[in-house]
């Protein structure tokens, strides 16, 4: 059963050697970058620090160095992830073709297409956004509607997404859309690189609750896609998106967003806790490290080659919780009121972090989704 | 005269309150209209005797007006002028004319009749009249013009609660109580439709899931459906429930004076009650719930503010436990059953 | 909305007098109960206290004084039961008739039946259990398959009922049967009062987990009723027992079960608790002190006549978490262990809690049953 | 080694002890056979170096097996010989033979050589032939006989927990350790072991709840079905994700020395889950779960009972809370990553 899956897998040393390296290089340039920009974590863009982490080398590393990454083993991702992360740096702008779309295209895509994009991606100036949701679909992704037609220049491609976070600053698009009929509720779907700059889409950016930008709707009004546009196989669109939602589902940014709260509370409790906050806390560190030795559990599995989505399914759930949990049990270890402008730091991240939290739930497969999943792999039937 | 009082403000509220008046008014834009309105109609006087020019209500005359108007997410300080008149006719005192707001905070101080120090977290500091504060064992009128200046500082709902800097003002009223009673009674009374405020909120956020789950389709049919969402649907209902009960409680029992401990129930449930409300909410909605068009956030930002603000659920518990366990074992039922620990 | 029912309804003065009374008698006969036994909080028989109880008239308090009762108001009753199960008294003997079996037979019963049945309930001398559940039929009550078929000597009994609380104890149990056909799931169902000596009925205790013996199975065998012993109207039993289960859902023995935990902790922790303490004895308190309004304005709608259900079902089901939580929170708050024999009163008592505390979201109603009808009482469809 | 050392027991366990068996051995029949039967097989020397007689295995080899133990509920103090037999060959002694069991209570004072005073919470001081205690720096082993008396005291679960009395009672072994340490070795080695019997018992609830809610048929399905019970069975599914991932962790880190800041987080983590896994395992039974026959009981009197003992979740979070703030917020990144506050 996946639970057993959950050994003690440390770091491997020449992966952990990565950790100093990236500690300096944060302390370097984000120096002035206030602690309420930093509780932005991975939804905060900042495309010149993502080139800079691209000079590096930072970004891309599992990919092959004939395509410009390092061929490094999944945990030097993730070191360098966690670090960055754990700092509050701004790492949307590269977040996602470095996580996914840059091994879906290595993964699934043409000799051509790697050759184009992955080199690209490594240097930190290649962004992709993911289009999945569509206005009616939101968990039941298999309702999708977009469809794309084979024209004699390719593809016609028309539909709608939502939610498609960046899409207003991305280069590139992998969509997944209907490109053909099936009996199968999940056949007849394909995924598309759609660069975002054709004529025909409209980017319209929805502001969230706080009233900032992050994710978009995507308006596909007859584009017409190249035929290399696709990726993988006609059809295969279903199976591929499965795969690649496995390896969203168990980094440390499902437990991480919450950090710079962390932070900006242990430094209002000080160093004279009362018992109350002593248990809080214990109980909060105790959690936090069982959950990053679970996500590096799930990433010994990945580097071997395998799927583990239940075990993966299961970090992300129990790391939604926790990441929702923080802001609750801050307000009530300290007096002070968050704010959402005017006030200290520890009440500037408080407010805004409570306010992101419900979408921790919802960002790479919800609640619902992932205990049903988790239910089957216990083999409720 | 409760049905009467909150009629009225439910009546006034639905006319002249809009989801786009509450979000310009938390970029700034202070309702003066609206404002206009609830004066014409008597609110801020609804708790001050009829012989003084007010409507004479009693604090539970008054539990389902503050309810309509956290339900409604009024973002101006009706509530606080209103019960700044409440306590200032309590001690026999005039009410005053204009927007009233009261703090709780501790950071004045009173030197020969003067008064200096920054009163933080004052309600719309910035667009009230008149400021009640406890210095000592004083509760002092202050005019907010006399404050040297006005820190500009908003809650997660972007409600002003600023911080008034003053230099050697004079009050205006100055009102004797017992020693540590003048902030006590600030507390309590801010605690108290704190409560209610919560409670209406709620009440929002659980019709605005109840509506949608029955609207949203997903995986072929309405997700009121799934058993999944009406078990959290219960739950929120079920906080709804205790929030109401308890506030109403607490201002039925302060009709003499504020009932402590039915006070510190309020806000600990209905505190508690705001987080469960907004995560429930917000999971039911999903994505749309989380976009500045769809007006669940008005009332859920709301939430997250308020059960913060006249002490947390934590704050009262602590207070509350600690009477409880002083108390002991042999007295706790007795006393649980005469509502006073 | 039944939310804008939970107002506030103090006790009437008239009702409130009898408290002291109550004290007293519990106070003379219970002293010698260790703590452990008052524990077992509305599960402790003693049919000694409850003809006591019956002496003073606090049984059956609500019937009319022409059947031995009282005429007193729902809150009269209140007064008499939260003090008898604050103080832990041994109260299940006589606890069923006199919450819902009497009240039944009075709505539902004939007058012979009622002046046969009501005077001996209200003396504390006629015991009752309720027969639903039946082994295939947890939560799915309607699913029942006992079943009652008229004959000249009245109805001939068959079947199996199972969880019946006291069988082995009471003198009568009021069982829901199948006595018809019907194409509607709920209908051809009666209600019949059985004696519980009639030839071709077997008892057997079911130990619970702690070895204790309250409930049972109820083996039915050609079982000869008298015509009599019909309750109600013949195929009426499925709506007399939906009103029936409304009475049982509100009471104070919905949150109090765990009042003797309470207690010990709080002489555990002593007159100066650390702030970790102080928080969740307050939190407790709070909670509790509002469950007990909660409880009583519904007493107030049962008073007036009306059928709170979805109210009812509210506070049952926070009744139940809040029971629920407590031996979870006392274990957090004092360092003593539970102790299953050998220990000090509050390690006894906070382990004869805990393994009670399953069975507190069964009784009268599951936690999903309780949901469902939350859920539908909202206007969920 | 892990494998061969988990096997093992399984096998014995499977072959050896019913749910009768541990029944009656809560009545207070210890189960002489299978003791034997693990003597036999060598596992209370399963830590000791070979050449002192023992299986060499280090602490991380023993994982799985100490959570087979908790898994089939084992009702006898294997886990406390091995582990008191760990702790003697740590320190340079030879193991004892027999039934050795440890316990960190603090009741027992040394005057002159001699031992007096009560050490409580002694698992199966009823039974055992000696017993470590630690008294001031000392680390010492007592002859059970040499106790004035043994008062009997059981958890939840029915396993002794007895007080032994000692009146001037010469230690066997005696070994000296810094101040402070004697003590704390004892209760980090008891919470180790206890968080993996704890994984060990909640890896049977949900196999357990997983039978049943696929053979339970609930308004014409299995419940397995229904979403509320699929939700709830994945809760505990993650509760028990959880108490294995620490605990793998705390005995992998505990090779060279107990490696405090993981045990804590291990009995915080698993202690937390028990509760949980508990309470979901028997919601999910309903009733059948609640009776006597029914063997649910026998691993959820465990957790509940296993949870409070050496540290409770709280104890455990204080002290680890309490280094974590004293690091302050600028180390708590790095240690973390580096494993310790």
């Amino acid at each position: 059963m996946f639970i057993e899956q959950f050994r003690y897998h440390p770091i491997p040393a020449e992966a952990e050697s990565l950790r100093s390296q990236v500690r300096e290089f944060v302390a370097e340039n984000l120096q002035h970058l206030s602690l309420r920009k930093r509780a932005d974590s991975w939804m905060g863009f900042d495309a010149e620090f993502s080139r800079k982490l691209g000079e590096r080398g930072w970004i891309g590393m599992a990919l092959p160095t004939e395509y410009g990454g390092a061929d490094a083993s999944a945990f030097a991702r993730y070191v360098i992830i966690e670090e960055l992360l754990a700092a509050g740096a701004p790492v949307s702008a590269h977040w996602f073709s470095d996580r996914q779309s840059g091994l879906q295209i290595l993964r699934h895509g043409t000799e051509q297409q790697r050759q184009f994009y992955l080199p690209a991606i490594c240097r930190g100036e290649c962004f992709f956004s993911i289009g999945m949701s569509e206005p009616n679909s939101g968990s039941d992704l298999a309702s999708i509607k977009s469809k794309a037609v084979k024209n004699e220049g390719g593809w016609l491609l028309n539909g709608q997404k939502v939610w498609t976070t960046n899409a207003h600053r991305s280069h590139y698009m992998i969509a997944l859309v209907r490109s053909g009929e099936s009996d199968n509720r999940h056949g007849g779907m394909s995924q598309f690189i759609v660069d975002l700059r054709l004529p025909g889409i409209t980017v319209r950016p929805i502001k969230d609750l706080t009233g900032s930008e992050h994710f978009n709707e995507v308006f596909l009004d007859n584009v017409q896609l190249p035929p290399e546009s696709l990726l993988g196989q006609e059809g295969e669109g279903w199976s591929q998106v499965t795969g690649e939602l496995a390896m969203e589902r168990s980094g440390p940014e499902r437990f991480l967003s919450c950090m710079i709260l962390m932070y900006t509370m242990l430094a209002e409790i000080g160093s004279k806790p009362n018992v109350l906050q002593q248990r809080e806390v214990g109980r909060i560190s105790a959690r936090l490290m069982t959950l990053r030795q679970m996500s590096l559990a799930v990433t010994h599995l990945l580097d071997q080659g395998e799927n583990p989505s239940v075990a993966a399914s299961c970090v992300k759930d129990l790391g939604a919780v926790f990441e929702q949990e923080l802001p609750e049990i801050a307000q009530l270890l300290c007096d002070a009121e968050p704010t959402a402008s005017g006030g200290t730091d520890y009440a500037l991240v408080l407010a805004h972090l409570t306010q992101q939290a419900p979408s921790f739930s919802l960002r790479g497969g919800t609640r619902e989704i992932l205990r049903g999943i988790i239910a089957r792999g216990l083999g409720l039937r | 005269m409760r049905d009467l009082f909150e009629d009225t403000m439910r009546a006034i509220l639905a006319d002249q309150l809009s989801a786009e008046q509450v979000i310009s008014a938390e970029g700034g834009e202070f309702p003066v209209q609206l404002w206009a309105s609830l004066e014409e109609n008597g609110v801020p006087l609804a708790l001050v005797a009829e012989d003084a020019g007010g409507a004479g209500g009693t604090l539970s005359d008054v539990c389902g007006l503050v309810i309509a108007c956290g339900e409604h997410c009024a973002p101006l300080p009706i509530i606080e002028t209103m019960l700044a008149n409440y306590l200032l006719a309590k001690h026999g005192r005039a009410p005053l004319t204009g927007i009233v707001s009261f703090s709780a905070s501790d950071g004045l101080l009173i030197n020969k009749g003067s008064v200096s120090g920054a009163l933080t977290n004052v309600p719309w500091g910035r667009n009230c009249d008149y400021v009640l504060a406890a210095v000592g064992a004083e509760l002092l009128v202050l005019s907010a013009a006399a404050a040297r200046d006005c820190q500009h500082i908003s809650n997660t709902a972007g409600e002003p609660r600023d911080t008034l800097n003053f230099e050697e003002a004079k009050p205006l009223i100055s009102i004797p109580m017992a020693a540590g009673e003048s902030n006590k009674v600030l507390l309590l009374c801010g605690a108290l439709v704190r409560s209610a405020q919560i409670t209406g909120a709620i009440m929002r956020v659980l019709m605005m899931a109840t509506d949608y789950a029955n609207e949203r389709v997903q995986f072929g049919k309405p997700i009121a459906r799934f058993q999944a969402v009406q078990h959290q649907m219960a739950l929120l209902a079920e906080q709804a429930s205790m929030a109401k009960a308890s506030c109403e409680v607490a201002f039925a029992l302060s009709e003499q004076s504020f009932h402590e401990d039915s006070i510190a129930a309020a806000k600990i449930c209905s505190s508690d009650a705001a987080g469960v409300a907004a995560g429930v909410s917000h999971g039911v909605h999903g994505a749309i719930g989380f976009t500045h068009e769809y007006p669940l956030h008005i009332a859920t930002r709301r939430l997250w503010s308020w059960r913060s603000e006249f002490g947390s659920s934590s704050y009262w518990s602590c207070l509350l436990g600690e009477r409880v366990c002083v108390a002991g074992a042999d007295n706790f039922w007795p006393r649980l059953v005469a509502g006073s620990f």
